[in-house]
């Protein structure tokens, strides 16, 4: 049986009537029509769907968007002041070259936003920690630990 | 993937045996197992339906039970498909009399697993194997002597 | 216009300037394929087969069909008129599988595909999958390539009981005399094994058939458009010029998109059929199990030398996994093997043999490296194990061997002309970056207090900038076209399909710094047949040293027309081209780049036997290869009670000839570098006996996370290639071949007072325990 | 990649859920476990109730000398409530070794014990805790210790229709060291062995201990062999090893492609020693 659901997408309300099993991630890509969250596995292993609900870095696929009923839901695209200007993390990992292919890259930015909101100042080992949760297969995550850390220092 | 292991039933050689090709006893020692129906001389269909934890499947397969060496050894095969992937068993088990009582069953085989169910995680399909062999060894031993 | 007014724009070459293809990909608002959405767009779900190998007595599509949203099923009997998959390598006496696009009644592998179901909705067309009922008669597979060569092995194709695809023998120099004059010979059986390419985004198709104009337009996820678009018109039967494919942002490629698929023509026939846009998303444990895999070899190495360390020869048996069929370049990959073997080294015997075998597994092909880290990890074993052997050093022993710079151009064994190098140069910066005798003295005051500790070089060379047309099997030239538009913009085409390498970037800057126009002003464009001229794609490293080379030249033509066009403007006979402006050295009078621009199109001055516009087209056939070479060392520990190892320092030093941005190239090196200790340490495609991808998931097959990777301390020697103009080498796969033998060395290294002389691939730490508690024992 | 179709019920009180449950509805709590068996169609339930939006499981509070964690606190809460932290520092260390940031996000306490995975973490700290774990159905509640709880390989005390709604766990005296120590498997994050410890000093011996081992058998269990082989010995390096070398004593070990039997009862040996090395390093 269908439901119907209310969710805040970066600020902005929704109402839906969704299948159960939908997942948020189709939810946010189909529904809404916001691609930037991508899908890259199916055992919540590659974080390249993390998404933020109520201010908690989630993977978004295994997430089914009657879950997400009731909550705010931030994702990439909602990252960037609505002039454009683009959130620190996002300038960083640009500065930094922390990404090649770019396909894991919303999800990488979604879950840094999540470690330096937790622990502003961490150290290398910290953000490697943190990032445990996503896979890059471009980068070696090098620069995307540099970006992470650079982001830290403009004071995200 | 090979599997081995140990059993103890308080049964004597003869009534270990007896259960063991017996396939009423079988469909319900067999964890999970709907019906099992006679298709041949040694050969079973087999109806199951396993849950484990959240993963939950029906199968549909066969028993065969060969080689026998009344009250002493036979062979199992257990295989079965379903949406979930396809599993098959097959082994020799020995029965001998215990020094304390009743009796020390050892089983030897191989085991396979496949689809779905095979690729989500290898760790949890020894432990699987085993605990099903535990449970139907221990329906078993619940049988009367 | 007086000449002080002129504005020199700054040099963009060789800067760390940062990608101007990321603003899109941070936001979110970049198009993959699965991004792609049309009106009407239908969804497939391919089923598959569970099982390695089975005839297939019947498939009940029945209830599939009766699921409301089901459009169509589609089984093997019902494609007719389609080609089968292709293969373009070509060897001789090949063995060529019929490789159909779904199975006709017999499947090979797990995963192959056997039925597919069109719905309204991906949800129903998963559900209908679901529906589809397949009576398979499940037969003995053999999934080992050693074991499929064994007498009595199952068949994978019945009509070739021996499961061998092809045998192929290259031989170089005297390898008898080699042999014969040996002091020392040391023999090594080394695996490569199995690898998944697993890019983030895994393939997708979306395919739009437009019957009115006979046109067909696919979005695939491809290293090779153009490559494709041909391949897939002659698979499906249509017109080139009324096939457009476009490869959107491609999520990473390593090679598994170098390839034609069984799907993008399905996609492009069932869009025919049904006249409707068709759109198939390959889900990960799809791409696990029927995309492309790397490796997969078995080795089998003798090294002659002289008790001096002089290596004399080496003999290669390598047998290749290839799979069930062949993918596009299948057969080809281990060839590439072949022709490295000789590293850096100055021997001139050699002989290998090929054994191409089949295997109910799916195929290899190219993956990052693509038989290049094979043979490199051969040979940089093998020199450590013949080092062990004569208890020498393993860096003496190495540059003992050297090719030196003087012999340069290098004709090797193997048929090859190395380029350009400094080998010892190189890697003596590695030494002294990473302080080799402090190391060394460090080592043995850990080893006499019980501890692990190990060293490990590689000194690898590797063939990049694929390459001369006459050894590649589609032509190995790259294409660029240039153009100024009306307003003095330009738009550069590449044929090159980058991915994440960027040369939206360095291509940008190439050409801001040819052209003498503002970054901003140039738009690099790639991957849409319909938008750009013939090109061949994006693999082994080429982008640069061959696509880059092509825009060089188109470039150096713009200016020659460029300059024509100023001097007729100016009404002179000769101007000078710079910094975006034509100047006449008599007068000082200057016209700019965009004034040009705007009078070739508006068409009034046209320099004498020249026509109007700005545009230039350049096709750059390569005479050689590129020849990248570094040293990479590795310092480990392992922990003798669990086997764990732990990696203390990476020191790289690479030597890709020229740089167009040092930035880029950094990136490539670590995640290359990360994708080689993937190799040595964690990650391995495992087939049990009958055919189950045993590591088909995340869950168990283990990728590099950021907490398993080390720093990479990365720095460079320079020797320019005079391959190309731009002097540059390539730098795509470098890092991966470099790492591999650089881990595993330093590993064998800390073992080696166990008498440990070789551990295949991966180390996983129960290896290592094992190793370490067997000697115990 | 897709789940079949199913009703899905957000029930605004435990009580209606529970009659959902009984009803043979499906809890459904983070769905760090579940959600993606269903994705691949290996888990097909027909109805889920989500317990996780129930303000009635979500609390963490001390009474009397204890912690009760209802069963809807996520990992992340564990990890950093000042009250775990503090008050029984062994379960919020465990809780930071649990999967990723966003898995500890989601993921519930109570979803974990019920799913009773063989690898998970959590088991380990709540035995060495000797944990009491809150049983309810429609019909009666009742308490189980972590001991009684975990039976085997996904297999525990739930009867159909019950949940579990609460864990406890003491108030850490302050001189007990603990210490959470984990070999994870490289790919999934599950761990190959998972030890807790809680060491007590006693003069220069040891005191009590308690010892948790996850991973290295079918469920989780008290390495009771390590513990007696402690409390009352001095407490000195000799003392670790020779304890910690009966960490896998009569447990049949699990094999898979990352860890034979073999090894993995070796790496219990040696993540034990860690261990009760790091404990006893934090206790007083």
């Amino acid at each position: 049986m269908n439901r119907t659901i209310n969710v805040s997408v970066n600020g902005k309300r929704h109402t839906h009537e969704v299948e159960p099993r939908l997942l948020l991630i189709h939810y946010l890509r189909e529904v809404i029509g916001l691609t930037g969250t991508h899908m890259g596995c199916e055992t919540s292993l590659c974080g390249a769907c993390t998404v933020e609900v109520d201010g908690k870095a989630v993977k978004s696929c295994t997430m089914f968007a009657v879950q997400a009923d009731g909550t705010e839901v931030l994702t990439v695209e909602g990252l960037a002041a609505p002039d454009g200007k683009l959130h620190p993390i996002q300038e960083a990992f640009w500065n930094e070259h922390a990404l090649q292919c770019g396909f894991c890259t919303p999800g990488m930015i979604m879950v840094s936003k999540q470690i330096l909101e937790r622990n502003p100042d961490p150290t290398d080992a910290e953000i490697r920690e943190g990032l445990d949760g996503n896979l890059c297969r471009c980068t070696g995550y090098q620069h995307i630990v540099n970006a992470v850390r650079t982001a830290a220092k403009a004071g995200v | 993937m090979k599997i081995a292991g140990t059993a103890k039933l308080p049964f004597t050689p003869e009534r270990a045996y007896a259960l063991m090709q017996d396939p009423l006893i079988l469909a319900k020692a067999i964890p999970g197992c709907d019906a099992l129906d006679k298709t041949g001389d040694d050969e079973y269909r087999l109806k199951m339906k396993m849950v484990l934890a959240s993963l939950s499947g029906s199968f549909e397969g066969k028993v065969r039970l060969t080689a026998p060496d009344p009250p002493n050894s036979f062979r199992m095969l257990v295989e079965g498909s379903g949406k979930i992937g396809f599993m098959k068993g097959e082994g020799l088990i020995k029965i001998t009399a215990a020094p304390d009582a009743g009796v020390d069953i050892t089983y030897e085989g191989d085991a396979q697993i496949g689809g779905t169910m095979a690729a989500v995680g290898n760790r949890m399909i020894d432990m699987t194997a085993r605990m099903l062999i535990k449970r139907f060894f221990e329906k078993l031993a619940s049988e009367p002597a | 216009m007086p000449v002080s007014s002129i504005v020199k724009l700054e040099k963009l070459v060789g800067k760390r300037l940062r990608r101007r293809e990321d603003p899109r990909l941070i936001t979110g608002t970049a198009t993959y394929v699965e991004d792609v959405k049309l009106p009407n767009l239908h969804h497939a779900v391919i089923v598959r087969s569970p099982h390695g190998a089975a005839n297939i007595r019947s498939i009940d599509i029945s209830k599939a069909q009766a699921l409301p949203g089901v459009l169509a099923v589609y089984i093997g009997k019902d494609i007719v008129g389609v080609g089968t998959v292709p293969c373009g390598a070509d060897l001789p006496g090949l063995r060529r599988p019929a490789h159909h696009i779904l199975a006709q009644d017999r499947v090979y592998l797990v995963g192959h595909p056997v039925a597919v179901v069109v719905a309204t909705d991906r949800y129903i067309a998963a559900d209908g999958a679901d529906l589809v009922e397949v009576d398979y008669d499940v037969l003995q597979a053999v999934t080992d390539p050693e074991k499929a060569l064994a007498p009595g092995a199952p068949s994978v194709h019945p009509e070739w009981p021996d499961n061998i695809a092809f045998t192929f023998h290259q031989n170089g120099g005297d390898i008898d005399a080699a042999f014969a004059e040996a002091e020392v010979v040391v023999k090594q059986r080394i695996t490569s094994q199995r690898l998944v390419p697993n890019a983030m985004e895994t393939r997708g198709v979306v395919a739009d058939w437009k019957s009115n104009d006979r046109s067909l337009t696919l979005h695939t996820s491809t290293q090779i458009p153009h490559l494709a678009r041909t391949l897939l018109a002659g698979m499906l039967g249509i017109e080139e010029n009324r096939f457009r494919l476009i490869a959107p942002e491609v999520g990473g490629g390593f090679g598994s998109k170098l390839n034609v698929y069984a799907e993008e023509a399905l996609m492009g026939w069932i869009s025919m059929q049904l006249g409707l846009p068709v759109k198939w998303i390959e889900s990960r444990r799809e791409n696990f199990m029927v995309t492309i895999h790397g490796r997969g070899h078995v080795d089998y190495l003798e090294i002659a030398a002289k008790r001096d360390g002089t290596i004399l020869g080496l003999k290669l048996k390598l047998i290749q996994d290839l799979g069930a069929y062949h993918q596009l370049l299948t057969p080809a990959i281990p060839t590439l093997s072949v022709l490295m073997m000789p590293g850096l080294y100055n021997f001139r015997n050699i002989q290998a043999e090929i054994i191409g075998t089949f295997t109910n597994c799916v195929p290899t092909d190219a993956y990052r490296g693509a038989g290049r880290p094979e043979a490199t990890h051969g040979i940089e074993r093998m020199v450590d194990i013949l080092a062990a052997e004569l208890n020498m050093d393993p860096a003496e022993i190495r540059f003992k061997n050297f090719v030196r710079p003087e012999q340069f151009p290098f004709p090797t064994a193997t048929g090859l002309n190395y380029d350009s190098g400094d080998y010892a140069n190189t890697f003596q910066k590695a030494l002294d970056t990473i302080d080799y005798q402090g190391l060394r003295t460090q080592q043995a005051e850990a080893r006499a207090a019980g501890r692990f500790m190990g060293i490990g070089i590689s000194t690898y060379g590797e063939i990049c900038a694929m390459g001369p047309s006459v050894a590649t099997p589609a032509g190995g030239w790259e294409s660029a076209t240039v153009k100024f538009e009306p307003s003095g913009k330009v738009t550069v085409l590449t044929g090159t399909s980058p991915h994440g390498q960027g040369q939206e970037t360095t291509f940008a800057q190439l050409t801001a710094d040819e052209l003498g126009v503002p970054i901003d002003d140039i738009v690099v464009l790639h991957g849409d047949t319909s938008i750009v001229q013939y090109g061949i794609g994006t693999f082994g490293s080429r982008n640069t040293a061959v696509g880059g080379a092509a825009l060089f030249y188109a470039l150096q033509d713009m200016k020659e027309k460029v300059k024509k066009f100023g001097a007729a403007m100016l009404k002179t006979d000769e101007v000078i081209f710079e910094d975006g402006h034509c100047l006449d050295p008599k007068t000082g009078a200057s016209v700019t780049v965009q004034q040009i621009a705007g009078a070739a199109y508006r068409g009034i001055v046209i320099p004498k036997g020249m026509d109007p516009g700005l545009v230039v087209t350049k096709f750059w056939e390569p005479p050689n290869f590129t020849y990248p070479f570094g040293a990479h060392i590795i310092v480990s520990e392992v922990d003798p009670e669990t086997g764990q190892i732990e990696i203390k320092r990476y020191v790289a030093v690479d030597d890709i000839g020229n740089q167009l941005n040092p930035l880029l190239v950094d990136g490539q090196l670590h995640g290359g570098a990360a994708q080689g200790l993937g190799q040595a340490l964690w990650e391995q495609g495992v087939y049990d006996d009958n055919g189950q991808l045993v590591t088909g998931e995340f869950m168990d097959y283990t990728m590099p996370r950021a907490r398993m990777m080390p720093w990479i301390e990365s720095s460079h020697t320079c020797t320019p290639s005079p391959v190309n103009p731009l002097g540059v080498k390539g730098v795509g796969e470098a890092g991966t071949i470099g790492s591999t033998p650089a881990m595993v060395n330093s590993v064998v290294d800390a073992l080696s007072p166990l008498g440990v002389r070789h551990i295949d691939m991966p180390m996983t730490p129960e290896k290592i325990w094992k190793i370490v508690n067997g000697s115990k024992a | 990649m897709i789940a079949n179709s199913f009703e899905y019920s957000s029930p605004a009180t435990l009580a209606e859920a529970l009659g959902l449950i009984a009803d043979g509805a499906k809890p459904l709590s983070g769905g760090m476990s579940l959600i993606p068996m269903m994705k691949l169609r290996l888990a097909s339930p027909e109805h889920l109730v989500d317990l996780a939006r129930l303000p009635e499981l979500n609390y963490i509070r001390e009474e009397h000398g204890e912690l009760h964690i209802g069963a809807a606190a996520t990992h992340h809460d564990v990890e950093n409530a000042p009250l775990t932290r503090g008050k029984c520092p062994l379960l919020a260390e465990t809780a930071a070794h649990i999967g990723d940031i966003q898995v500890r996000n989601r993921g519930t306490i109570g979803g974990s014990v019920a799913h009773a995975d063989p690898a998970a973490d959590y088991p380990a700290a709540l035995q060495a805790l000797e944990a009491k774990i809150v049983l309810r159905s429609a019909s009666g509640e009742r308490t189980v210790s972590t001991a009684d709880f975990f039976i085997d390989t996904f297999t525990t005390a739930l009867e159909p229709g019950e949940i579990v709604v609460e864990v406890i766990v003491p108030v850490e005296p302050g001189l007990t060291g603990t210490s959470y120590q984990k070999c994870l498997q490289p790919a999934s994050g599950f761990a190959i062995v998972g030890v807790a410890a809680r060491v007590r000093r006693d003069g220069d011996n040891f005191g009590p201990v308690q010892i948790g081992i996850t991973g290295l058998t079918g469920t989780s269990y008290r390495a009771t062999a390590v513990e007696n082989a402690l409390t009352g010995k001095p407490a000195t390096e000799e003392t670790i090893r020779a304890a910690a070398a009966h960490a896998a004593d009569g447990v049949d070990a699990n094999s898979d492609l990352h860890a034979s039997a073999e090894y993995r009862a070796s790496l219990a040996v040696s993540y034990t020693a860690r261990a009760i090395r790091s404990a006893l390093s934090r206790s007083a």
